[in-house]
């Protein structure tokens, strides 16, 4: 299969000779998923960039809680193409998940967060910042 | 470099995905010839379970299909909610159709994925099975390490040996001395190594020098607490481990994906025990409240 | 417009997973390697939902999504209530020489 | 010895690599999987036969039942030869190991699966019973279902889990969907049917033969189900507690 004649996406050879434009609804989900996009990216560079465990938690857990629940509630208005029953019981199924993940990610967050403390992963201070040997490290 | 015929371009244009899974697969295979522990074998088992079940669900992809759930205009129960205003002979036929041969291939192929549905589940069963067998092991011999258990078996056969030993003696000697002297069998097993066991000689010799698995793991429990002072006095036996070292290593799996913290300093132990006692304190004095009620 | 719209997201989630797999490989501690694993649990819920998209089937791919967010939640609990059972390997080590100065 | 293990490693990547080389391109529709009249006859004719939109679940419990039923056999049996050789093997005194510590129940997670176990369990009914028409089936609900529990025995502790679900219970219902299954298909053998011949069904219920078959169906699921499910908290109960069914992970 040479390059030219890639099709392993149908829907998108449907689309690309019929662009629709967006109705308002969807308009509003487009960007909706962008911001998600956005916060997704501060939690990439934190979980890079962060020096311990609890920062990048803080990175982690909040910014992938808050990313997740955009971009899914963005798809779900991307999904509304009409208001018929069956796009809004969709939707509420995609809400659904944007609720379970809101109650879910942050207690996991939590638990790992305990779990770290009992397992005596203590928290950088300012003294581990002057050590010259945490910074190397 | 990526012409066609070439090797390159077949691995990695046209058969890209082949060369995916025989990585995994070799990963995994890797996996459970190399590894001394047997819980890393059995992750490299599931990863070459994997790659087998990628590769079946592989299989099933057509170009341009969807997934084996009938679309709403195939299936005759969803007709009934989607309105097909466009042609209303259709609507009329409310009856189960056999699907166009030119909509046949519009549906990816079902069976793999039947296939590798169960397949998962015997997976599922056959891990927790295997991680029974695991903890098993564990218990008869204090460690999941796979050296550690040959030599564990090994010095337990040592153990049952003498009585063996005992009987060359005894054949090379009546062979030599003209089979006179039937009662020296107690005397040369009192001088040999055995002495501390004078019960266990006669079942040892009646059973076969090479007692069967079963018999093995059944006295494990028994005779390891009496072999590791054994070792610890002779260090010529089996292996040198001392069984401090040997429950470190037997601890290993459960942290060993630790590595040593950057800057362990040795206050942290007592900051420690001043953070969490007294919040275990509390919480453990009051009667459980958060249990629900039974 | 939306198919673009659905490749893009799915692409720059890609993209934007590498960092977070390379805080699985490095990460000093198993809770961060868990941490990692936990955000790729429920970004794997979104790419569903993306595929879905892609497809124009997504009322099928939002029960995968829902049940692969409940898995990884379950995941993430027994880590690290599995974790917090257990002491550390330093901590063991301690106690065995302070055992073996006694003796 | 790791060295000597890539040797055979590299044999078997180097010959499964040429063999690669005979196998149909990615997607192709000329591969003999996709041509074979099997694939094509359960993609035509799923819909005439059974009614069921879902050809995974039509084939998993129709077409190829006998083998579904000998997986959820093989799923029985590996939970009671856990529960076997687990069974009074480990300590008998809950002595606590030197490497664990005590862990209290946490308040937000307990409270968190108190919110989520009534929810997790009605989708796994929703999966369990809507199988036909979306993805899902016994398999998924199965696993859901026993997830739930193994939930509510993490965030407390196990004996909680087993005031809700008694570890006897395990065995009767993991027994119990292997003979659901089974009776489902001796009862069509009975109405003159072959064994798992659904179809025989309608001479009892008022349904057609194509509608029997999607009921019974739905029947087989709740079986593979109940076995899934008790297997999965069986293994559970057994694996984090050596058999001993007190103080767990």
């Amino acid at each position: 299969m040479s390059l030219d004649q890639t099709m392993f996406i149908p829907v998108l050879a449907e689309s690309l000779q019929t662009t629709s434009s967006p109705t308002p609804l969807q308009f509003f989900g487009i960007l909706l998923g962008l911001l998600g996009l956005f916060f997704f990216v501060g939690t990439a560079v934190g979980m890079i960039r962060f020096p311990d465990f609890y920062t990048r938690m803080h990175a982690a857990g909040k910014g992938d809680t808050l990313s997740t629940m955009l971009m899914l509630s963005g798809f779900g208005l991307v999904s509304m193409e009409d208001l018929s029953m069956g796009s809004w019981l969709l939707f509420f199924k995609i809400m659904g998940v944007v609720l379970f993940i809101f109650i879910t990610c942050p207690t996991s967050s939590h638990a790992l967060m305990r779990a770290a403390f009992e397992d005596d992963e203590m928290p950088m201070t300012e003294k581990d910042l002057k050590k010259p040997s945490a910074k190397k490290k | 470099m990526f012409e066609d015929g070439t090797i390159i371009n077949e691995l990695l244009i046209e058969r890209l995905n082949y060369l995916i899974y025989v990585v995994l697969l070799l990963i995994g295979l890797h996996a459970m010839i190399a590894k001394k522990n047997l819980i890393k074998k059995l992750i490299g088992m599931s990863i070459f379970q994997t790659a087998i079940i990628l590769f079946y669900v592989s299989i099933g992809v057509k170009e341009g299909s969807t997934i084996p759930v009938y679309l709403p205009e195939h299936d005759l129960h969803g007709s009934h909610s989607v309105p097909s205003d466009t042609n209303e002979t259709s609507h009329f036929e409310h009856g189960p159709f056999i699907v166009d041969s030119s909509l046949v291939r519009g549906y990816a192929n079902p069976l793999p994925h039947v296939l590798m549905l169960t397949a998962i589940v015997v997976g599922v069963a056959t891990l927790g099975l295997a991680l029974a067998l695991c903890l098993r092991i564990y218990q008869g011999y204090g460690t999941i390490e796979e050296d550690e258990v040959l030599a564990k078996i090994e010095r337990q056969e040592m153990l049952s040996k003498p009585s063996i030993v005992v009987k060359s003696v005894d054949s090379s000697k009546t062979t030599n001395s003209k089979a006179e002297k039937p009662p020296s069998k107690p005397k040369v097993s009192s001088s040999s190594p055995s002495t501390k066991r004078p019960q266990a000689i006669p079942k040892t010799k009646a059973k076969a020098a090479s007692t069967s698995a079963k018999a093995k793991t059944s006295r494990a429990k028994s005779v390891s607490p009496k072999a590791k002072p054994a070792a610890s006095k002779s260090t010529t036996t089996g292996s040198k481990k001392s069984p401090a070292k040997s429950k470190t290593a037997a601890s290993k799996p459960t942290t060993k994906a630790k590595p040593k913290p950057k800057v362990k300093s040795k206050a942290k132990p007592a900051v420690r025990t001043k953070s969490s006692s007294p919040a275990k304190k509390a919480t453990a004095s009051k009667p459980k409240p958060r249990t629900p009620k039974k | 417009m939306i198919e673009y719209f659905a490749i893009f997201m799915g692409v720059a989630l890609f993209v934007l997973m590498i960092p977070v797999v390379y805080r699985i490989g490095a990460g000093p501690t198993p809770f961060d390697r868990m941490l990692a694993v936990n955000v790729i649990g429920t970004k794997t819920a979104v790419l569903l939902v993306i595929i879905g998209t892609l497809f124009d089937r997504v009322d099928m791919f939002v029960d995968f999504a829902i049940a692969y967010a409940l898995l990884n939640f379950v995941s993430a609990i027994v880590v690290s209530r599995y974790l917090n059972r257990t002491i550390s390997l330093d901590e063991m080590e301690a106690k065995e020489n302070a055992k073996k100065i006694k003796s | 010895m790791k060295l000597l293990s890539f040797i055979p490693v590299l044999v078997v990547g180097v010959l499964l690599l040429y063999a690669a080389k005979d196998f149909p391109e990615w997607g192709s529709l000329d591969a003999p999987a996709s041509k074979s009249p099997v694939s094509s006859h359960f993609i035509a004719n799923t819909g005439v036969d059974t009614e069921v939109p879902n050809m995974v679940t039509a084939v998993l419990a129709d077409y190829r039942g006998f083998d579904t039923m000998f997986e959820t056999v093989v799923v029985f049996i590996a939970g009671m030869a856990v529960l076997a050789i687990l069974k009074n093997s480990g300590r008998k005194k809950l002595v606590k190991r030197e490497f664990e510590v005590d862990a209290e129940p946490d308040l937000i997670v307990t409270n968190t699966v108190r919110l989520l176990v009534p929810v997790i369990q009605i989708f796994a009914f929703y999966v369990l019973a809507h199988g036909h028409v979306s993805p899902g089936g016994g398999f998924q609900g199965g696993v859901l279902m026993g997830a739930s529990f193994i939930l509510v025995a993490l965030s407390w502790d196990l004996e909680t889990a087993l005031i809700r679900f008694p570890f006897n219970w395990t065995t009767i219902l993991g027994g119990l969907g292997v003979f659901l299954y089974a009776g489902i298909g001796l009862l069509s053998m009975f109405l003159g049917g072959e064994f798992l011949d659904y179809s025989e069904l309608a001479n009892i219920f008022t349904v057609s033969r194509e509608m029997a078959r999607y009921h019974a169906m739905l029947g087989v699921e709740i079986g593979v189900g109940l076995t899934v499910t008790a297997i999965m908290f069986s293994l559970y109960a057994n694996l984090s507690t050596e058999g001993r069914h007190q103080r767990g992970l």
